[in-house]
């Protein structure tokens, strides 16, 4: 299994000091990502989702734990202390393309950083060009771009050139956090589906970070649904959807807004949305779902729950199960 | 929004609500203001007289300041053995009825006025006299300079006889005594601070003194504050006669600022603007209605030329210097000063006619010179013209000479310097300018204090001698003068080193003669300048007994 | 592929000139900003050829007309003649060079002084290089402007370079800190983080990334401060701080006038309103390159 | 409370830390200057040895951390701030004299800079665009150019011929017994003296305006701005749906959180107005601590020097540290993230 | 049914610096007594102005606006009375909780201000016990504690429900919702959206509610307005109109959102919204449009009834299609 890993996370922990105390924004997960597979990472605020993106590009190491690329190197380790080729290899596509952009700068100079920085020899201008146009083709926009400023594009063009500034280091791995969320929808869909197509053109393996379980199921090949730092579930997406275990992922699966009474019928429709998610600093004890799960048994108070094998593939972190 | 305009009485009310309390950590702070000694407070009936001036005294203590303001200040609360004569300025006795000189002991002993007493009441003996000497000599600031190198030691003979015993013939003691002011001993040594800076006499009251007086003047001071300004009432204790409609009070406040001036006069909250005041406000304010007067004094206005710097160290440069000096616009400047003849105001005893004169001609000044060891290389010799920042219209007289020696062929700059750099120049004559402008005034009406100062060696490195002489000639002609008893001999000796001066060491360039223009408000008063009466000694014009307070 | 390169070379599209084209079409719209540059610019000229504009140049140097003093502005003499009989117009315009002079020299010595350090400081956040830049930047600040100014100013020599150099001493620490706290909020925006994770050098971040999006409000910053500068070193020649005369300089010229008032008012009046209209220029300009600037941010 | 409390123990140690350092280099400043302040201090007359001596006793012959740490010493234990060579007294007498006044002049300037700059941007923010906001918006134009020292001529001519209702010349004497801090109006209050009070709140009414005019018009033109960037938030919207009256969305929504951005504006105004009043204390003959400072600046006095900076580092820290407070009071988000 | 909320031929122009935006061209709407209308419509069509300008904040300047009619509960908004009569009968609920409660002052402060302008004189404790009452009756834990909290102390969901509880203080007949889930976590959407459907079916008011995501309009509404670049372009009940949607907008909109049915996602609409200086000529959906003709590009369509019921489209493609049935 590690031959074909792109990522094995284990045990990795994040805590961050606060004036009010320590926040544990991530508390020993575990999870792989295959080799040219999308996988999705889901979860609402304050569950650490963007947390462990986060640590896989490098902004910051874990507290604890490993993450192992592609089975052999360690990367629990912040960017400074990477090596340059797994700078390249591993890239990031941001949230809000409105900031990941330098407005000062045109789409052109904007790509000719990676393609520069990440060049295995000393460019000739023509080059440098080839593969600047190259990259922005491959993301489906015109050469005409590349001399625009980011404010003279729109938004879903915006974050097709994050995508082409990501490819043009010529990743394995790209983290995208939460890359269509501040999309309109009917923008969200060319994106998504450009990033799906690129994913299987150059063999890419994905960590695809989001609140949208919809997206996820058009989108990813597995995922792991993260409540308050940890992981409660974590399944093939077509086996995830059909049958999810665990409370909070029914209710977060019930909660969905729908748009036909098809997509209502595959809803759970046992379970209903209760409660406030707690503060990653007051973290509640035992379970951390416990205080809004409809099935809370005393245990849940106090033991930490053990991620079980369900079915094969199919994991779950529930006393219940 | 417009129906918003009701709710903007509110808004007051609520950016009041955070009003600012940084400044509220006001300091305790001690009472610079004093209380007064006697009924002082200001009733109704009571006459104010309120004056301005540049500067204020630092502090009341006639031991401390020199300059024309303090003198103000301790002419009324101070009084000393002896008093310039209004006519001349000759000693005539004051604090003593009569002295008498022991040529062979080089001994001075005065009798002094059994009916004198002190503003708190004490009676003045010769004790006090004795006090005031030791203490001006052991704090050596001020006019001591007057007495340091001749008093040897004051002896107290009885209560009402005491001698000075000098350690060298002195010609001017007597009317130098002018400027020794007689402190109240008890008072003094009452106040006294143990910890001081000499020695078992502490501070010497030197602190006291800072917001008191301790004098049998006329008046005494009841606010003093340090750069701002000080109040006197009249002493209810004074054995003089007090004035008739003399002012009961007499506040004097520093202005620095000519437009604030004119504005207090015009608004009526001053009565009285004190010293130089230029020539265009003496004018508007004369067009208003006020009355001004030339107040001449016993001093001049000099250029003074250094001698030891390159051009001026030429003699030739130095008269070419004193020929393209334009005299008459220059007196008109100040407006209209009589012009001086040599180094001394004609109105001061020792002056003397016989002097070389200059005038103002170019064509002189070029063949001036011609003659110089500079006449090839002006170019690259350049002339500093320095003068006291805010010192009047001096900036003015510099400006005509520059121009006059430009037009000569001099290449010339003009500096305004503050007071402060100015007299640190002054101290050495590597940064001593080449010529700087500058009024001195005599010390005591006779012109040795005038030659003393402005020439002698002992007395150079300050800020009245930028001509740098150090002419051992001149050194011995001075002191010689000075120690000369004879009034004539001395009077003829000062005419030798006038005539000296002018005719080979042309040392300075005089313009005119010193002349104060106080402007005031003839409806509040009335006063000796403006009956005419013009006293020599500045001072004395600004003796607030003689005025009468109108209205 | 080819084809598509050509035909945009055959467009000859600038980029940097089309943002030029469209900022300055905004900011020409404004008509206040117009008049703010227009006063600048004739002030910039002003100061270049007042030798050659003023009518009687040489009244700036060592002459006097004692017989012409106190006279009213009339077609010969614009603003009137001083006290010492000079021309008041002319020695007003020769008196906008030591202005635009110090205000060069500040600008010249506490922007790249300031805007390094606030850049240095910003880039190590939270470390040691950033608290004792912040520390000497608060040193600095905690005391007036005016006075710091004028204790380096006094201590030295009187001149105009010294009273720059004063002011200077006092202006930086406003430049560093402008340039901190933007670098500051640049380091939140995913650009930087970007550059930063792809290991790209410190130096190639603070001068590539950031510096091109601190100009534009330094720009401004700069502008607005050449006003305030000429305010602060007015009224240091105010109180003889500065230019040294004859040369003229306009606070100067309004503290020697002020004995005069009322009667020969424009003595002071004359060079006050040029402070005035010089600050407001500056201030107008200003203002529009914050309108353009921040319309462009949107 | 407790948090509060911690977080204002840290700023004052902050600025203690902050004040020393200044001193330090002050000192260090001094030590630099050409000529010899002592020597020009004690007149031409002096002797070589009265220098020397004179030198000695205030530390000038010694090293400068010795000099430094003499003078620290002086300060914290007898609040001696060594003797001015200007006016050849304590400095600690002459800032008693000097600042209650000053303080005075700008705390009352202050409190004119803060309701006249609030009331007339708030009337140009209401009136937004109409001719009430042009005419606002022009005067403060103005205002914000105009050189302090033209707005006091201004005044001092209007009001030369006016004859009294605003003198020019100073302030009425305060009676020795009634003085308490040296600050004249607080004294008259402090005393009950309330005619006295009016007399020296006239003879502050020009001055006070002359120094703040300037701050008033830029403290307008800011909390214009941040008016009009407030009405135009969503909880205005919502308020006035909800029904809240107008003027309490005026009053209370809309001014409070308008208040932040003016405030950190105000304190830097307030902290630099003692520094720039030099010249309207000269033009209006109040002989105060502004004017002081010029004077020891002009006469190089060192030891006045040192002081005067520091007297003025301190009020600019103090008044940061208050409008710190401030602004932590008007807006929770600062409170509750602990000052961040 | 009476018409709680009517407005017709609306239009909003900005002035800003660059020109005159056209946000909206002419827009009519209507909001009947118990019915529950969405405007559907992505970033920047203008939802908003049309929220505003009905709830009569829409401050001019800078917004510049006409209109035939705007009338709440019979009434022209236009008019001082007019003004009273919207605060008496509408309440609104903000997208942004965050930036809806004003930041600088205490939740008992802001709601108590807005209970003083409708009961000027009561006892505190009667104070307390109506906020009290309005907390709880959005189900919220702990009202004791959050009367006494600032905004910022609140989680999102939780000012939500304040900002929920401070609309419903007012017993006001319509309620307009701008947005008021998409800034919430998508169980916390759920619990937002249920109480709003259990309070406007309980007290029986009417809303209008605007959203991006089409999921939440479904959810509560009956009738549904699409608006594209400031015009209606599709007007019918919900269950017509997300069934069977006739405006290629619409369509579009409607494939480009992901199911959960996971059969992939379409490939949405190209292109973005037009400029709003000097908008297109015709309809303002033609350049992103498959069916764009070049009658759209030339004219713009207006609303047109469709078949029998309450269906109204401006498209001119859909239109013909209907006649041709």
């Amino acid at each position: 299994m590690s031959q074909n890993s792109m990522i094995e996370v284990k045990e990795l922990r994040k805590e961050f000091k606060t004036k009010f105390g320590t926040l544990i924004a991530v508390d020993g997960v575990n999870f792989t990502i295959q080799k040219g597979e999308i996988f999705g990472l889901v979860g609402e605020s304050g569950s650490g989702k963007s947390t462990i993106g986060s640590m896989l590009v490098g902004t910051y190491g874990p507290t604890a734990g490993t993450v192992t690329f592609q089975g052999d190197t360690d990367i629990s380790i912040p960017a400074k202390r990477r090596s340059a080729q797994l700078k390249q290899e591993i890239q990031l596509v941001f949230q809000d393309p409105g900031s990941s952009l330098n407005p000062r700068k045109t789409v052109r100079q904007i790509l000719t950083v990676p393609v520069k920085q990440f060049a295995e020899k000393r460019l000739s201008g023509q080059e440098m060009e080839q593969r600047v146009q190259d990259a922005l083709l491959q993301v489906g926009l015109p050469i005409g771009y590349l001399d625009k400023y980011p404010r003279a594009i729109g938004g879903g063009e915006k974050q097709l050139v994050c995508v082409a500034r990501a490819l043009a280091a010529h990743p394995k791995f790209i983290v995208l956090d939460e890359p269509t969320s501040a999309l309109d929808v009917s923008i969200q869909a060319k994106v998504t589906n450009k990033l799906r197509q690129l994913q299987q053109k150059n063999d890419l393996s994905y960590l695809f970070i989001t609140h949208n379980m919809c997206l996820v199921r058009n989108i990813c090949d597995r995922l792991a649904v993260m409540y308050l730092g940890n992981i409660c579930e974590y399944a093939d997406t077509a086996e995830f959807f059909t049958n999810p275990k665990h409370p909070y992922t029914q209710m977060l699966l019930a909660s969905i807004p729908v748009l036909s009474d098809e997509e209502e019928a595959l809803k759970p429709q046992k379970i209903k949305s209760v409660g406030e998610i707690p503060s990653p600093l007051h973290k509640p004890s035992g379970c951390p779902f416990h205080p809004r799960c409809p099935f809370k048994k005393s245990v849940c108070e106090q033991e930490t729950p053990q991620m079980r094998e369900v079915s094969p593939g199919h994991f779950a972190c529930c006393h219940c199960i | 929004m417009k129906h918003f305009k009701k709710a903007l009485c509110g808004l007051l009310a609520a950016s009041m609500m955070v009003s600012m309390a940084a400044c509220g950590g006001a300091t305790n702070t001690p009472a610079t203001t004093t209380p007064a000694a006697t009924d002082s407070t200001a009733a109704s009936g009571d006459t104010i007289l309120r004056l301005t001036c540049t500067t204020t005294p630092d502090t009341c203590d006639p031991a401390k300041g020199s300059g024309e303001n303090d003198d103000n200040l301790y002419v009324n609360v101070y009084e000393a053995l002896v008093k310039p004569n209004t006519a001349d300025g000759s000693a005539e006795p004051w604090l003593a009825t009569e002295w008498a000189y022991d040529e062979a002991t080089n001994t001075y002993t005065f009798q002094l006025r059994d009916d004198v007493v002190f503003a708190d009441g004490a009676a003045f003996t010769a004790a006090d006299v004795k006090y005031s000497m030791d203490r001006m000599l052991a704090i050596n600031d001020g006019y001591a300079y007057l007495y340091t190198n001749y008093v040897d030691s004051t002896e107290v003979i009885d209560e009402r006889t005491v001698a000075f015993h000098l350690n060298q013939t002195y010609g001017p003691f007597i009317s130098s005594l002018e400027k020794f002011y007689i402190l109240n001993a008890t008072a003094m040594t009452a106040n006294t601070e143990a910890a001081g800076d000499y020695g078992e006499n502490g501070d010497y009251g030197t602190k006291y003194l800072l917001n008191h007086s301790a004098g049998s003047g006329a008046y005494e001071v009841t606010a003093f504050e340090v750069n701002n300004s000080y109040k006197l009432a009249q002493n209810a204790a004074w054995w003089g006669e007090a004035g008739e409609a003399a002012p009961k009070n007499v506040e004097m406040m520093q202005l620095t600022d000519a437009a604030t001036s004119k504005m207090l006069l015009q608004s009526g909250e001053v009565d009285l603007l004190h010293g130089h005041q230029e020539s265009s406000t003496v004018a508007s304010l004369t067009a208003g209605g006020y009355q001004s007067a030339a107040v001449e004094e016993y001093g001049l206005d000099y250029f003074m030329i250094n001698t030891k710097s390159q051009p001026t160290d030429d003699v030739h440069i130095r008269k070419a210097i004193s020929y393209a000096c334009d005299y008459d616009a220059m007196s008109k400047i100040y407006g209209g000063c009589a012009p001086a003849t040599g180094p001394i105001p004609s109105s001061l005893w020792g002056y003397s006619a016989d002097t070389t004169q200059f005038t103002y001609d170019l064509e002189k000044a070029k063949a001036e010179i011609a003659q110089s060891a500079y006449a090839d290389s002006l170019a690259s010799h350049p002339i500093e013209i320095d003068y006291i920042q805010g010192n009047g219209e001096t900036g003015k007289l510099c400006m005509l000479l520059a121009e006059a020696l430009q037009s000569v062929g001099f290449t010339v700059s003009i500096e305004e310097v503050p007071w402060v750099s100015f007299c640190d120049n002054e101290t050495d004559v590597s940064t001593s300018p080449n010529i700087t402008n500058c009024f001195v005034t005599a010390s005591y009406p006779e012109a040795g204090s005038l030659l003393e100062t402005k020439y002698a060696s002992w007395t150079l490195g300050n800020y009245n001698q930028n001509e740098w002489l150090q002419d051992d000639a001149l050194d011995a002609m001075i002191l010689d003068a000075l120690s000369t008893v004879n009034d004539d001999e001395r009077s003829q000796k000062y005419a030798e080193i006038q005539r000296y001066i002018t005719g080979e060491v042309v040392p300075s360039v005089y313009t005119f003669v010193s002349t104060a223009k106080p402007v005031w408000n003839a409806a509040s008063f009335d006063w000796c300048v403006a009956e005419g009466n013009i006293r020599g000694v500045l001072e004395w014009n600004f003796y607030y007994n003689d005025f009468t307070m109108l209205g | 592929m080819a084809k598509t390169h050509s035909t945009l070379e055959a467009q000859q599209y600038h980029p940097k000139l089309e943002m030029l084209k469209r900022s300055w079409y905004k900011f020409s719209k404004n008509p206040m900003s117009m008049i703010g540059l227009i006063i600048v610019v004739l002030v910039f000229c002003v100061t270049a050829f007042c030798n050659v504009i003023a009518p009687f140049a040489e009244d700036a140097g060592i002459i006097t007309h004692m017989s012409e003093a106190f006279q009213g502005p009339s077609l010969k003499h614009l603003c009137g003649t001083d006290d010492y009989g000079r021309d008041v117009f002319s020695r007003m315009l020769i008196g906008f060079r030591p202005s635009m002079g110090i205000a060069a020299i500040v600008l010249l010595i506490s922007v790249p002084l300031g805007v390094f350090l606030g850049l240095l400081a910003g880039y190590y956040q939270g470390t040691l290089v950033d608290t004792v830049i912040t520390r000497i930047t608060e040193l600095f600040m905690s005391v007036p402007p005016l006075i710091l100014a004028m204790v380096v100013c006094c201590m030295f020599t009187n001149n105009y370079v010294f009273c720059a150099l004063g002011i200077a001493v006092a202006w930086w620490p406003w430049y560093t800190r402008i340039t901190y706290n933007l670098v500051v909020s640049l380091t939140n925006e995913l650009y930087i983080t970007y550059t930063e994770l792809s290991g790209i050098g410190m130096l190639r971040i603070i001068f590539s990334e950031m510096l091109p999006n601190l100009v534009s409000s330094i720009i401004t910053k700069m502008t607005l401060d050449t006003g305030s500068i000429i305010l602060t070193a007015s009224s240091m020649s105010y109180v003889g701080l500065g230019v040294q005369p004859p040369t003229p300089s306009l606070g100067s010229m309004v503290s020697d006038g002020v004995s005069y008032l009322p009667e020969y008012w424009w003595l002071s009046v004359m060079p006050a309103v040029a402070v005035i209209v010089i600050v407001m220029g500056f201030n107008l300009l200003g203002d529009g390159l914050t309108d353009v600037l921040s319309v462009e941010e949107k | 409370m407790k948090k509060s409390g911690n977080m204002i123990l840290k700023k004052i140690l902050h600025m203690v830390f902050i004040l020393l350092l200044l001193s330090l280099i002050v000192f260090s400043f001094i030590r630099l200057i050409p000529g010899d302040p002592v020597k020009s201090s004690l007149g031409p007359l002096a002797s070589e040895d009265t220098i020397a001596q004179y030198r000695h006793q205030l530390y000038f012959d010694r090293p400068l951390l010795v000099q430094w740490f003499h003078w620290l010493t002086g300060v914290v234990t007898r609040g001696d701030f060594g003797t001015s060579l200007y006016t050849h007294r304590a400095v600690s007498l002459d800032i008693a004299q000097y600042l209650p006044k000053s303080l005075e002049l700008c705390a009352l300037a202050a409190l004119l800079i803060l309701v006249l700059g609030v009331f007339f941007g708030t009337l140009a923010a209401l009136f937004k665009n109409t001719w009430v906001d042009n005419l606002i918006r022009f005067i403060t134009y103005l205002g914000v150019v105009t050189p302090a020292y033209a707005f006091g001529i201004v005044f001092l001519l209007i009001f030369a011929y006016g004859k009294g209702a605003f003198p020019i010349g100073g302030f009425p004497t305060i009676p020795a017994e009634f003085v308490r801090t040296g600050a004249p109006a607080l004294d008259c209050l402090l005393s009950g003296q309330f005619a006295l009070f009016v007399k020296c709140m006239q003879s502050y009414f020009l001055p006070c305006i002359s120094v703040a005019i300037g701050s008033i018009a830029y403290q307008a033109r800011i909390h214009r701005s941040s008016m009009v960037e407030n009405v135009n938030a969503d909880y205005i919207a919502f308020a006035e749906v909800a029904g809240v009256s107008k003027g309490k969305l005026i009053c209370k929504h809309l001014m409070k959180p308008s208040f932040i951005p003016t405030l950190t504006v105000y304190g830097l105004q307030v902290a630099s107005l003692l520094g720039n009043a030099f010249i309207i204390e000269n033009i209006f003959r109040i002989n105060g601590f502004s004017q002081y400072a010029l004077n020891v600046i002009l006469n190089k006095d060192p030891y006045g020097i040192i002081a005067v900076t520091i007297i003025f580092g301190i009020i600019f820290s103090v008044v940061n540290m208050l409008v710190d407070i401030g602004v932590a009071m008007l807006d929770p988000r600062i409170r509750l993230r602990g000052g961040q | 049914m009476a018409e709680i909320l009517k407005i017709e031929n609306l239009s909003v122009q900005y002035q800003v610096y660059e020109g005159v935006l056209e946000v909206i061209p002419g827009l009519s709407l209507h909001v009947r007594e118990g019915e529950r209308v969405g405007l559907i419509g992505e970033t920047g069509c203008g939802k908003t102005t049309v929220l505003k300008a009905a709830a009569a904040v829409l401050h001019c300047p800078p917004a510049k606006m006409q209109v035939d009619t705007i009338e709440v509960c019979g009434m022209a908004t236009n008019s001082r009375a007019g003004v009273k009569n919207v605060r008496k009968n509408v309440s609104m609920i903000f997208q942004d909780p965050s930036t809806a409660l004003n930041p600088t002052l205490k939740i008992s402060t802001q709601m108590m201000d807005i209970l003083k302008s409708q009961f000027p004189k009561l006892s505190r404790a009667s104070y307390t016990e109506k906020m009290m009452d309005a907390l709880r009756s959005v189900s919220m834990p702990a009202p004791e504690r959050v009367l006494d909290s600032y905004p910022i102390q609140l989680s999102g969901g939780m000012r939500q429900r304040v900002c929920i509880s401070m609309a419903l203080m007012k017993d006001t007949r319509l309620i307009i919702a701008d947005e008021p889930t998409t800034a919430l976590d998508v169980t916390i959407e759920e619990q937002i959206l249920e109480l709003l459907d259990h309070l406007v079916q309980e007290k029986k008011k009417s809303l209008i509610i605007v959203s991006h995501a089409l999921g939440a309009i479904r959810k509560i509404t009956d009738y549904v307005y699409v608006m594209y670049a400031g015009n209606i372009v599709e007007y019918g009940t919900t269950r017509e109109v997300f069934q069977s949607p006739l405006h290629p907008y619409t369509d579009g909109l409607l494939a480009a959102t992901p199911k959960l049915t996971g059969d992939g996602i379409a490939d949405g609409i190209a292109g973005d919204i037009p400029r709003y200086i000097n908008p297109p000529k015709g309809c303002r959906f033609a350049d992103r449009c498959p069916r764009a003709s070049a009658q759209c590009r030339e004219q713009a369509p207006t609303l047109q009834p469709i078949g029998s019921g309450e269906r109204l489209v401006a498209c001119f493609a859909a239109q013909k299609e209907a006649k041709a049935l």
